[in-house]
């Protein structure tokens, strides 16, 4: 019966578009985590007060509070270009969840070439930013919005090559087959991911999606101490709160969630004993760690420079990450993989 | 960085500017001595130049207004080595006029502006005389004697009252 | 043009030069302050800017003048007391010693052991406030939001054992000429000596957290570059001086209160760049942290303050008087005709005199690295305004 | 003390504090010092914060905290000492002489009364001079923080409110071990009062 009411057209195209809808207040959740870890890391409570215990609705305040503020066009902006921002940022970041694999069929499409969609999808963000800094018509977010475009084609380059050496480990593009690649080697009743054979790939996974997310130590484009944030200088209300913090949090989740499948095996459970609990939980869990990752180095490290940043990305991860497809390669002639 | 005494210092120092210096003597472990206006800028050089001196440290410039006796600067220099200091006074008269030391300390240059500003005093040869702190359009000269704080004209001293007119305090 | 593709650089300065070259470029003015997150406080710095390397800069001052040394004409010295702390906010006591030093020098009062060791303990502790604030904004500036947290936390034990003595957080009132205006509380011993304690054991994360860290590494090394030469001969002082290897200290260089007694050194950088100027402050609050536990120790009985008349008529004269600021050399030249008020007080102050070299620093620097260079300047612009 | 001190001392400690030279600490190899600051991130998200959350949790203030100056009216005699000694200017004070006879029939001794004793909290620094000046005690610094005024007009309080301000005035303070007040030798005879300019 359960089976009837799940291979139902409408039932599917109803869950598809659930997952879309988590997504907001997926964000709000993410938002008050970040706050929370972040403020006990510098010994304070952070926020308590919004919502009763431990503040749980600061940013379901905070998005009210933008929407009530005032949706402010600079006179000389490029009006339409300046209000399509948040539609394209958002748009960009939410692509990245069609092909996540919650389980076996649970996907919203299992495309052939996943990987490459999820690279393509990710790209779209650099757009947003380039119409923001060029519609705002200020000299400063044109700056901002310059170097934002400059970083996040320099990040995107790692990216590919730690997707592709999983890609090559993993024999197929589609997110499906690359869990299931996860599920093959069982040591000990324990599932081996990729992660231990892909750990130079997972580390520069991480420092591409943090700079492709520009959150410290890469947030170079929004950096406040010289160009007030960047872009984005001129925009207030929801639009801001959209195309800034949301497109930002969406994409956070995607990539993390986009990683954890790659590297940690999605829903692939830890152990062979643990097949009772969903894939679902699992993809949750991994993801959650890459994030809390994410949200530990924010903490912790300053900003780099813009030039040693574009200096690190061409002179230190594209070098290394081609000679960890390399090394993938020599891997894949070994008996084992 | 050995500390040498002041009084061998000021020995050293009017060796070496005796002539053009007078009344060179140590008053609270500091090196005083009077310089006219037109031998400033040789005497500072000479003091900065000169190796067993080294007072290669400006550390201030300042305006006094004596208001009959006319206006006062005193440049101190202070010699990192040595570890002394030397105050120079230099007494102007009423013309408040003073060849500028840009050309010994470029540093100088923020100093001088701010006693032309405060004070009138002019510094002729200084790169660009503009006002420092205070905003372009102020006239007047602040720390001179005769402006009065407009503030404290308008207001009467609130402990002006009787009873009887006790000393000390804040007034004009 | 010749044959070959000119390189950038060339192509340039070409087009620059005969103005009729294809890529006609021309300098941005731009204006960081009076208003802006990396000027601490109303700074203005006029910038003429090559696309992002920084052509020409130019500090404009004065926004914050409050015209202290007229103000200081009008009041006697109790008054002045108050005044002085306004000036470097961040260390109150700093600002105000000097000034009775100078008062009692003139007047020949003798101040008592009691009162000098409290001073120090004073100064030292508000050193070590003005160095916390400094450790944590800079990391702030560079984009690390945790330092300037951790730092608080160490200034609040410290700023509440001064809160308890002299009844104020950031304008004490407390120095006046012939000691102290009262005598510390019961605890207050306990109190600091505990800030230190936490203190002591704070410091290392400072070090692990920014100094070790490559990244704070990459923003600092290099950047900033103080000649040790330029600094001396703009009477630059302070941490800044001896980050750029100039061992010059005013309380080892001319000891006043009573530093002589206790052993201390004095960290020197070795290049004067950004990063030398945080380790320089860094290491000095643990050398600030050795000097307060050892006055604390040895705080010996007596009176708080030395026979000083009713009302304080300083004899006819001048002087001048100075003392190591957290910022470098704070210093006052009274002239005094007799009466309870000087006839002029001249105020020399660290922060005039470190700013006034920033435009060579900044000639040919990045727009981003002007942060790192202007937050490793620890200035205070009450200290460059007066 | 405060709440956030008792907290403190769980801070993890260090024995022998490591002094790195300038050139030392440039050296390190490259990725332990990003790792060790993560670990002390991590470090203190597992120790309980030590802020407080002021509105309802308030630190208590030490004895010599200069919230208001507080007057007690009693004992004012109108001598304009602190007034004269304000370096703000911004005490108010009136008065007149009143003739009472203390002892019924002995010749009418004359009292100063206060009429207005006012202080602008618009103009006021808190430096204290007044209360440290006043011979007859009639000032102290009351403990009251939050006298905020919607208009700058109402910054200026007169005679009663300051007196309603004595209610939290702490007892003056024990003093730390060895302090011996103010030293009392005979006193120089101070120079004739020179009339200001």
């Amino acid at each position: 019966m359960i089976a009837e009411i799940l291979g139902n057209g409408y039932v599917q195209l109803g869950m598809k578009l659930g997952v879309l809808m988590i997504l907001l207040p997926a964000t709000l959740a993410l938002g008050w985590v970040e706050l929370k870890i972040g403020a006990h890391m510098q010994a304070r409570m952070g926020p308590m007060y919004p919502g009763g215990f431990h503040g749980w609705a600061q940013t379901l305040a905070d998005g009210i509070k933008f929407v009530l503020k005032e949706n402010i066009i600079p006179k000389n902006a490029d009006k339409s270009v300046f209000s399509m921002v948040p539609y394209v940022t958002m748009l960009g970041a939410a692509l990245i969840y069609v092909v996540i694999p919650a389980g076996e069929n649970l996907v919203i499409e299992n495309l052939e070439v996943g990987v490459f969609y999820v690279l393509a999808a990710s790209s779209i963000g650099v757009i947003g930013v380039l119409m923001a800094g060029w519609a705002s018509a200020n000299k400063y977010s044109m700056m901002g919005a310059l170097r934002a475009a400059a970083q996040l084609i320099a990040y995107e380059l790692p990216l590919v090559l730690a997707a592709a050496a999983v890609a090559m480990m993993a024999g197929s593009l589609s997110l499906v087959d690359i869990v299931e690649g996860q599920k093959q080697i069982v040591l000990a009743g324990f599932y081996i991911p990729f992660l231990p054979f892909q750990i130079i790939g997972f580390v520069i996974f991480l420092i591409a999606a943090t700079a492709e997310m520009t959150r410290p130590p890469f947030d170079m484009p929004v950096a406040e101490a010289e160009l007030i944030t960047g872009a984005f200088t001129e925009y207030t209300g929801i639009r801001f709160a959209f195309s800034l913090f949301a497109a930002e949090y969406i994409t956070m989740i995607g990539l993390s969630a986009f990683g954890a499948t790659m590297f940690l095996g999605g829903y692939a459970p830890l152990h062979t004993a643990l097949e009772f609990i969903p894939g679902i939980v699992w993809l949750l869990a991994k993801t959650g760690t890459i994030l809390f990752l994410l949200i530990w180095i924010r903490w912790t490290f300053p900003r780099l420079r813009e030039d040693q940043l574009q200096k690190f990305a061409w002179k230190v991860l594209i070098p290394l990450s081609l000679v960890n497809i390399f090394i993938t390669g020599a891997l894949k002639l070994t008996p084992w993989i | 960085m050995e500390r040498v005494e002041p009084e061998e210092f000021s020995r050293r120092v009017s060796a070496k500017i005796g002539d053009l210096a007078t009344d060179v003597e140590v008053k609270y472990g500091h090196v005083w001595a009077k310089v006219d206006p037109a031998r400033i800028v040789d005497v500072v050089s000479a003091l900065k130049t000169a190796p067993d001196l080294a007072c290669g440290y400006l550390t201030f410039l300042a305006g006094v207004d004596w208001q009959e006796e006319g206006f006062e600067v005193v440049v101190t220099v202070y010699s990192v080595t040595n570890e002394n200091t030397v105050i120079l006074s230099v007494s102007l008269g009423a013309d408040a006029t003073m060849p500028t030391l840009t050309g010994v300390f470029r540093s100088a240059e923020w100093h001088e502006r701010e006693a032309h500003e405060m004070f009138g005093i002019n510094f002729d040869g200084h790169p660009n005389p503009e006002k420092l702190y205070l905003p372009e359009d102020f006239e007047g000269h602040p720390l001179r004697k005769d402006f009065r704080l407009a503030s404290r004209v308008f207001k009467p001293w609130p402990g002006a009252k009787d009873p009887s007119e006790a000393a000390g305090g804040g007034r004009a | 043009m010749s044959s070959l593709i000119p390189t950038t650089d060339r192509w340039l300065s070409e087009a620059r030069l005969s103005g009729d070259g294809t890529l006609r470029t021309e300098e941005m003015v731009l204006n960081i302050g009076p208003q802006h997150p990396a000027t601490h406080g109303v700074l203005r710095v006029v910038v003429t800017l090559d696309g992002e390397k920084i052509v020409e800069a130019k500090p404009v001052i004065g926004y914050m003048h409050r015209g202290h040394e007229k103000l200081f004409e009008q009041r006697d010295f109790r008054q002045i007391t108050n005044l002085c702390s306004r000036m470097d906010w961040l260390s109150g006591i700093n600002n105000e010693i000097p000034a009775s030093l100078a008062v009692e020098r003139l007047m020949e009062i003798e101040v008592p052991r009691r009162a000098t060791f409290l001073r120090v303990i004073m100064a030292e502790i508000n050193r070590i406030l003005n160095h916390l604030m400094f450790t944590g904004s800079f990391g702030l500036e560079l984009g690390a939001t945790t330092p300037v947290m951790y730092a608080f936390r160490e200034r609040e034990l410290l700023q509440s054992a001064m809160e308890m003595a002299t009844g104020g957080r950031l304008h004490f009132g407390f120095i006046r000429p012939g000691g102290l205006k009262e005598d510390v509380p019961r605890g207050f011993v306990d109190l600091a000596l505990r800030g230190i304690r936490q203190l002591q054991r704070a410091i290392p994360d400072y070090e692990d957290l920014l100094i070790g860290n490559e990244i704070f590494k990459a923003r600092t090394v290099g950047v900033g570059l103080l000649d040790p030469d330029l600094a001396v001969e703009y009477g630059v002082s302070g941490p800044i001086l001896r980050a750029s290897g100039v061992p010059y200290d005013v309380r080892k260089a001319e000891p006043y209160l009573n530093y002589n007694e206790f052993d201390f050194n004095i960290p020197v950088g070795l290049h004067g760049d950004s990063f030398d100027r945080y380790w320089v402050l860094i290491q000095e609050m643990k050398e600030s942290a050795k000097i307060v536990e050892q006055a604390l120790m040895g705080l010996p009985s007596g009176s708080h303050i030395g026979q000083v008349p009713k009302r304080l008529t300083v004899p006819k004269g001048a002087i001048w008087a100075k003392a190591e600021n957290p910022l470098g050399e704070l210093g006052y030249y009274i002239v005094s005709d007799g009466d309870s008020r000087p006839y002029r007080m001249k105020a020399r102050t660290p922060s005039f005199s470190n700013i006034s070299v920033v435009p060579h620093m900044l000639r040919g620097a990045y727009v981003p690295d002007m942060v790192a260079v202007l937050g490793s300047m620890f200035f205070v612009v009450g200290d460059i305004d007066r | 003390m405060s709440v956030a001190e008792n907290r403190v001392d769980e801070l993890v400690t260090r024995e022998e504090i490591k002094t790195l030279s300038p050139g030392e600490a440039k050296r390190t190899t490259y990725g332990i010092g990003l790792i060790k600051g993560l670990g002390i991130t991590l470090r203190h998200m597992l120790k309980p914060a030590i802020t407080i959350q002021y509105p309802d949790v308030v630190d208590e203030l030490p004895a010599r905290s200069r919230g208001v100056i507080a007057l007690k009216q009693e004992n004012c005699t109108v001598c304009m000492l602190c007034a004269r000694e304000c370096p703000d200017w911004c005490i108010y004070i009136e008065g007149h002489k009143e003739a009472r006879e203390s002892v019924a029939g002995k010749r009418a001794k004359k009292f100063n009364v206060l009429d207005r004793f006012a202080i602008d909290y618009a103009l006021c620094m808190y430096c204290g001079i007044c209360v440290e000046v006043c011979p007859y005690d009639a000032l102290f610094w009351g403990q009251e923080d939050n006298y905020s005024e919607h208009d700058v007009v109402g910054l200026t309080h007169e005679m009663d409110k300051l007196s309603q301000w004595m209610y939290n005035v702490p007892p003056p303070v024990e003093l730390e071990l060895g302090a011996m007040g103010p030293e009392v030798k005979p006193l120089p005879t101070a120079a004739p009062a020179k009339e200001g300019s």
